[in-house]
């Protein structure tokens, strides 16, 4: 991991010296280590640049407006594996411009939790060295051990890839996905319960929801010019009528709105500060488009037609959605 | 009855379109009493009983001819062999019996033709 | 805010029998944007058209609400009679209270209840409607017709016979198509080239038709009434201005090995070549493939022997744009790949031939000038075995899923034809079902069996092989005896399945004609616009539509003409105005939208926005109005809602579900 | 003109139909005075394809106690493809409702054509009825109003 | 090139010649054939029936073995390539299948079709090649009039055995011509000789088989090759006045050098 932050910085410096790129997007630390945000550089601030465990977040979405801004050169962007498929999709989506980024391929293999961290009792995180499975983290309050597995982001638990499936250059060493769990299991379990027990389960997570909108703002399908929930022409939107239709709707139609395009990059989840798994429903368009009509991985490749602007003629009937229930 | 035939075949013999082509194709058209054609409508219509008499279960070769050749993916020989199995897998349904075997041996007889006839014709 | 009026109709007693009609009008006055009510009896007649007229010029309302019968018996009506009060026909709705409504229900409580709640949601769209103007576009008054077969020659000549210039784009260096190869035609037996020969010089002298032949369209932009079309001509290397057709070129040129396309491959020509001695133009082609000129710089014989000094090596394709308002696809077919069908032996024996093959060795011009000769030994047949349905009607990876439809009766005309002229031979005829719906048809297959003692067996040819004489064993089934067929013949001939041209993948595409499963062009509506496909302005002619024989295809021909001409008539065309329109500060050109278009309406743009004073440039959806049809579902397939739909808006809906459920 | 006086629960049912054959439909269903209960309300759209899922679920917030939504045959759309598109929408969405616990019975999907006037007084009267042994539709406006516990 | 290689119980006894010429052929050629270890009988005829899964379950050890040495599979039989092609094919494209042999193994890791399987024939042409074979012929055979017998076990069902086109195959063709000898086409060289009824109609067995011979020998065949040991013994031992019949692996070893 050190290792890969040197190669990371000393690339930024060699891409911004030879005019390859005139702007670099990747991370910065806050106040602690685990605290690390999206972040643009130049050549002068390039040295705050930083790569550890607790890089996350996924940077494809930040292209959208700064492609726009770019007038000449390319932005060097870093992206993990998982965040390459956000990169194609956002290309499919002719949202940002393949011509102005250069496109560092990272490989990873998971990144952390600080949460999870904090639930096994280690607080004050100054260091963490990576031993392979298990973890040594440095504290203000000393040494502590603990697994690697058990610490990892939920959505570097059930990785969906360790491909990158687009890049112009790779650094780092490719990690296996070996002990990624199955990514559908949590929604199989859902939809193992009584549609009663559903209900419960969802209205506990929902009811938690504070709307303060991280999910949309974070989610690389989610950069809408103009959000429909912040559209009074929209006929959803309604602030100003005490109209709760968008307070109860939101969840649902914002998965209906990326079904078919999310690439389960699990921002959406890992930003939440109530904590609900919002990538239950993403991951539910995601498991059913597979089932009902083929394999279909968003961003997987850039151009390729999403499922629900296609078609077959012999496409399942809504009614299985029925019949499934009765069996 | 059929419905059994059906399911063992994994074949929807209303799909035939009673051309022919089978029989037109099979081998050992000659020494069959039903023919390959018919086993489809034979199906369909119920009439299992006399598929299960019939001689054609051990003159079919079982060389896909009428599998390769038929335009409606009909595959007559699983048809037939669905049959027979349910000929061979009621008790005392077996075809050949192991006494029958050393009056049939000769010094190079390959034994993959004894493994054959005992996979095809007892269970 | 809308004022409003709403107008309901007694029917007689069809509404007011189980509607409270005062009800009603009570029960909306108050709703909002209303500032008028009124029942009538017979709000359709003349008087209550006049009541809605002075109503909206007394009340000065700027939308109507009917309550009424269904707006599929009488929107039209309504819209008039609100356009002759100047008000805009599309601030019209109606709440059918009749069929919707009376007519389902006993109950006059339950049913006015209803009839209510139905006359809001529609106050509630009209209180959201806007003015819409019909667009309008101009024509441009010339056909293009894609294919000089017999479908696209009819179709041309029809369009040109009624005054309007027509281009015929045809791909090979003749028109004529597949008819020209056949030798005679059924049910008549009048031969083809005799009926086929004098459409093709008509056409060409037609002062109102100009050909392209070995040309291809290479690209088409535009919509209904104002297509663009590219046409690549491609270069013949002879000048089409000298070459008099003498033929002199291609009986001297030295390449004569490959074959003859003419003629199925059964005889060969020169690289230089006229395909037959009627081609219309009557002008030589060089293929460059077999040309030794284009392959070693040398030979030249033909330069050498042209008297017209027509040869011109240094010809290059030529590129022809021109403005179209109506297209006519007439693309044909060609006949399926039998070599995966090798049970018959195609490819190992030359007395395996197909249908189409055998019209040409039954044609005066064909390589054995009309004598019915086996191609292995150029000997007289004495039996011949027909196959039918090879590659048709089956499921499998090789066979086309149809019935090719002209098999039956060709077959039947050849069978007759060699039991005429030649009664010594023995034809036999393995079908499956013998299939002759059309006028005349049975009785001419009949007169086959019957008159002629054509041997019809019912079953199938399992495998053909060569004997050792050389004649080919049939080993097949007759199912009505249930017994096994062997049979020794001379000559075996398939009819194989018909399909589409290759080319018609390509063409569909550029025109964004839709294709079924089997490369077929699919019509608008199958019964009642069988001529017509989806996408305004491009028609379909001839057996790119399905299988069909040659009066259907004429007939068809004929239909799709007249639809160009119903077109080309017009001066202006008036576009339905409930189209789709995005909003240019919301869209994030991200393309699903035009994913789903039927019709190909929805291109993108660079274009500069003012967000909020933000100035920059963004790929933004452009709808083409004369295009778009107004289905909507590039309006859900926008994430951002930036697509929305005139007359069926995002909001206008969602006030009628708000009404309905309040 | 009062509304719901005292009387049984009725189910509330938005019916979206498309233009070219479902309208239609009802037309003759009409018109051949087949009967379905009044509680069917029906809205106009050019196609299936029109009807965007938001246009559901706010008839759900609304108070509707079930919708179905009507269109051509797969293969007949006016519109050629209208109703393919329609088809997936449609099942992912009555997929996501059903994953959330919502009554699965309470949305549907038929194809009626222009000429299946029987047909549509039968699905309407069918689906009325299992709207109506549901009983009344709370569970989506209750979504976010779980009690907290501390 | 090394490949897992799947013999079958005819090979270790009365079609010995078929293995031994394959694998000194092989040897020859700079191809590895590594024998599985405890390999059991194919079965010998592949179960049409949907519902069989215990007949099926001795190919899938097979196969399973050649995917832990991630290895392609070779076969040499017609017979066992039949089965164990078909077997794989149901492994990988029927779902119910598949479940329910895994479930009854219980392998260290479900088995779902990931081997491929490779007739020595295919083996020839694809990864060898049939022009490098005519590069390392030392005794072409000259002026040998041979007819290839397919039988219908390799070509057939085409769209499960995807060896070559079932109606006109080509494969043993070209590789008679690698060889240095001239392929006779005959008309029933994929008809079958029906050498499976051998067992209990032998007077049909011997009928077909003449069939088949007359035919060759029509079209001027000197000799004949094969691949399926079942068809050899028939050909040979119920037809009358058959041709001289070899395994093609027979001819090969002849060719290159090592008989």
């Amino acid at each position: 991991m050190q290792k890969t932050a040197g190669l990371i910085k000393k690339r930024a410096l060699e891409l911004l010296a030879d005019g390859t790129v005139t702007k670099v997007l990747g991370w910065e630390e806050g106040d602690f280590i685990y605290d690390v945000t999206p972040a643009f550089f130049d050549k002068e601030t390039i040295d705050s640049l930083v790569f550890s465990s607790f890089c996350g977040s996924n940077l494809s979405k930040y292209l959208i407006k700064a492609c726009k801004e770019q007038t000449e050169g390319k932005i060097l962007v870093f992206l993990k594996p998982c965040d390459t498929f956000s990169f194609n999709q956002l290309l499919t989506e002719h949202r940002i411009d393949r011509e102005k980024v250069y496109v560092v391929g990272v490989e990873c293999k998971g990144m952390l939790d600080i949460e999870k961290i904090k639930a096994l009792g280690i607080n004050g995180v100054t260091k963490v060295i990576d031993n392979g499975e298990s973890l040594n983290i440095k504290t203000i309050y000393g040494e502590k051990t603990c697994e690697r597995s058990e610490v990892l982001l939920e959505k570097c638990t059930t990785c969906k890839s360790k491909e990158l499936v687009v890049f112009d250059e790779v650094l780092g060493e490719k990690a296996e996905n070996e002990n990624s769990q199955d990514r559908f299991a949590q929604v199989a379990a859902l939809e193992a319960m009584t549609t009663e027990e559903r209900y419960a389960f969802w209205q506990g997570e929902l009811s938690k929801c504070i709307r303060c909108n991280a999910c949309r703002n974070v989610c690389p399908a989610c950069s809408c010019m103009k959000c429909v929930f912040d559209n009074i022409q929209s006929g959803v939107a309604s602030k100003s009528n005490a109209d709760t239709f968008e307070e109860k709707m939101f969840h649902i139609i914002r998965a209906f709105h990326v079904a078919g395009r999310c690439t389960d990059c699990g921002e959406c989840s890992r930003v939440c500060p109530q904590g609900i798994p919002l990538h239950l429903l993403n991951r539910k368009f995601i498991k059913d488009i597979n089932e009902l009509y083929g394999d279909y991985q968003a961003g997987e490749e850039a151009g390729s037609r999403a499922p629900l602007v296609n078609f077959t003629f012999d496409d399942a009937e809504p009614s299985v959605i029925h019949e499934r229930g009765n069996s | 009855m059929s419905e059994n035939i059906i399911r063992i075949s994994g074949i929807n013999p209303r799909q035939c379109m009673k051309c022919g082509k089978c029989s037109a194709t099979c081998p050992a058209f000659d020494e069959m009493d039903v023919h390959p054609h018919q086993f489809a409508s034979m199906v369909v219509e119920g009439r299992v009983d006399e598929l299960l008499a019939s001689e054609t279960l051990w003159k079919c070769l079982s060389c896909f001819a009428c599998v390769e050749r038929c335009p409606r993916s009909v595959e007559p020989a699983k048809l037939i062999e669905a049959v027979r199995d349910c000929v061979i897998r009621q008790k005392g349904g077996s075809y050949l019996s192991p006494d029958d075997i050393p009056e049939k041996l000769d010094s190079e007889l390959p034994q993959q033709a004894l493994m054959a006839a005992f996979r095809k014709y007892r269970k | 805010m809308q004022r409003i009026g709403v107008f309901v109709c007694w029917c007689g007693s069809n509404i007011a029998a189980t509607v409270d009609v005062d009800a009603v009008v009570e029960a909306v006055k108050n709703e909002p944007g209303v500032c008028f009510a009124k029942n009538y009896q017979y709000m359709c007649s003349e008087a209550g058209q006049a009541l809605i007229k002075d109503a909206i010029k007394e009340h000065n309302l700027t939308g109507i609400v009917v309550c009424s019968c269904s707006p599929r018996m009488h929107e039209a009506t309504f819209r008039k009679t609100a356009e002759q009060a100047g008000l805009n026909p599309y601030m019209v709705e109606i709440a059918n209270i009749r069929e919707h409504c009376s007519w389902i229900h006993k109950d006059m409580k339950e049913a006015t209840e209803k009839a209510v709640i139905l006359a809001r949601a529609a106050i509630a769209k009209v209180n959201l409607n806007a003015p819409l103007q019909a667009g309008e576009s101009a024509v441009t008054k010339r056909a293009l017709v894609i294919g000089g077969g017999i479908a696209g020659l009819q179709s041309a000549i029809d369009i040109a016979d009624a005054g309007y210039p027509v281009d015929i784009v045809e791909k090979s260096p003749t028109i004529g198509g597949k008819m020209a190869q056949l030798d005679k035609t059924f049910p008549t037996l009048d031969c083809a080239a005799c009926i086929l020969t004098p459409k093709m010089v008509e056409a060409a002298q037609h002062p109102n038709i100009t050909l392209y032949t070995y040309s291809e369209v290479e690209e088409v932009k535009g919509f209904v009434g104002n297509f663009n079309v590219k046409i690549k001509k491609k270069a013949r290397f002879v000048d089409s201005t000298k070459c008099t057709g003498c033929a002199v070129c291609t009986a001297k040129c030295p390449s004569r090995k490959g074959g003859n396309e003419f003629n199925c491959n059964l005889d060969t020509r020169g690289a230089v070549y006229i395909p037959f001695a009627q081609a219309v133009p009557n002008v030589a082609t060089i293929d460059t493939e077999r040309c030794i000129h284009f392959k070693t710089g040398k030979c030249g014989i033909c330069q050498k022997v042209c008297s017209a000094g027509a040869i011109d090596f240094e010809q290059k394709d030529e590129f022809i744009e021109e403005k179209y308002g109506a297209i006519v696809v007439a693309t044909g077919f060609e006949i399926l790949d039998v070599t995966k069908f090798d049970e018959f032996q195609y490819t190992k024996h030359p007395d395996v031939v197909t249908s189409l093959e055998l019209e040409r060795i039954m044609n005066a011009a064909g390589p054995t000038k009309g004598t019915l000769l086996r191609m292995s030994n150029k000997e007289h047949p004495h039996d011949i075995v027909f196959i039918q349905c090879v590659g048709s009607r089956g499921n499998t990876c090789r066979d086309k899923t149809y019935c090719s439809k002209i098999c039956c009766m060709y077959t039947a005309k050849h069978a007759m034809l060699i039991r005429e002229k030649y009664p010594d031979v023995n034809v036999h005829v393995f079908y499956i079902d013998v299939r002759t719906p059309g006028k005349n048809f049975d009785e001419f297959y009949r007169r086959a069996v019957e008159q002629y003692n054509v041997d019809y067996i019912k079953g199938m040819v399992g495998k053909v092989w060569e004997k050792e004489n050389g004649r080919l064993a049939v080993q097949g089934v007759d199912l009505i005896s249930n017994r096994r067929i062997m049979l020794e013949t001379d000559m075996v001939v398939l009819a194989a399945a018909i399909q589409p041209s290759k080319g018609v993948r390509n063409i569909a595409t550029m025109l964004t004609a839709s294709i079924d499963t089997n490369d077929f062009l699919t019509e608008a509506h199958p019964k009642l616009r069988p001529v017509e496909s989806p996408t305004a302005g491009v028609f379909l002619s001839g057996v790119c539509q399905g299988p069909k024989d040659i009066p259907e295809t004429v007939s068809q021909a004929g239909a799709a003409a007249v639809k160009v001409v119903g077109l080309l008539a017009k001066d202006k065309l008036v576009t339905n105005p409930c189209t789709a329109t995005p909003n240019e500060l919301m869209c994030n050109g991200c393309s699903s939208c035009a994913r789903v278009c039927p019709y190909g309406a929805i291109d993108y743009v660079e274009k500069e926005v003012n967000d909020h004073g933000k100035r920059e440039v963004r790929r933004l959806a452009t709808v083409n109005s004369a295009l778009c049809q107004g289905c909507g579902a590039c309006t859900v397939a926008c994430p951002s809602g930036a697509m929305d739909l005139k007359g069926f808006s995002n909001r206008q809906i969602m006030a009628e579900v708000d009404a309905i459920c309040r | 003109m009062p509304i719901n006086e005292n009387k049984e629960w009725k189910p509330l049912i938005v019916a979206f139909c498309c233009n070219w054959c479902s309208y239609a439909g009802a037309d003759l269903a009409g018109t051949s005075r087949l009967s379905y209960p009044a509680e069917v309300k029906i809205i106009k759209v050019p196609c299936s394809c029109r009807v965007n899922p938001m246009f559901i679920l706010k008839a759900f917030e609304r108070g509707a106690d079930g919708v179905i939504m009507c269109g051509c045959h797969p293969g007949d759309c006016h519109y050629s493809t209208g109703n393919y598109y329609a088809r997936r929408r449609m099942t992912m969405l009555f997929s996501m409702l059903d994953y959330l616990g919502i009554d699965r019975q309470r949305t549907r999907v038929e194809w009626v054509s222009a000429a299946e006037g029987q047909k549509f007084a039968a699905v309407m009267n069918d689906f009325a009825k299992t709207i109506t042994e549901l009983g009344e539709n709370v569970k989506l406006g209750d979504l976010r109003c779980k009690k907290q516990q501390d | 090139m090394t490949y897992s290689y799947f013999p079958g119980c005819t090979l270790k006894t009365k079609g010995k010649d078929l293995d031994s010429y394959g694998r000194k052929a092989a040897e020859k050629l700079g191809v590895v054939l590594e024998e599985l270890e405890d390999w059991q009988c194919c079965g010998a005829v592949y179960p049409l029936a949907e519902d069989e899964i215990a007949t099926k379950l001795s190919s899938v050890r097979a196969l399973a073995a050649a995917k832990a040495k991630e290895q392609p599979l070779i076969t040499l039989c017609s017979a066992c390539h039949h089965v164990i092609k078909r077997v794989n094919n149901d492994m990988k494209t029927k779902e119910d299948i598949a479940l329910r042999v895994n479930n009854y193994l219980k392998l260290d890791e479900a088995y779902n079709g990931e081997t491929d399987v490779l007739h020595y024939l295919e083996m020839l042409r694809d990864k060898v090649g049939f022009d490098n074979i005519k590069k390392m012929v030392v005794n072409p055979l000259k002026g040998r009039k041979i007819a290839a017998y397919y039988g219908c076990m390799l070509l057939r069902p085409s769209k499960e055995m995807q060896f070559d086109d079932s109606e006109n195959p080509t494969i043993m063709e070209d590789f008679i011509r690698a060889i240095g000898a001239e392929p006779v086409i005959y008309a029933f060289r994929n008809e079958c000789c029906g050498g499976y009824m051998t067992v209990n109609d032998k007077a049909l067995a011997s009928k077909m088989a003449n069939k088949v011979i007359a035919s060759a020998k029509q079209m001027g065949a000197e000799e004949m090759i094969t691949a399926c040991p079942l068809c050899l013994y028939n050909l040979k031992e119920n037809g009358e006045d058959c041709l001289p019949i070899y395994y093609f692996t027979e001819l090969l070893a002849e060719a290159l050098g090592v008989k």
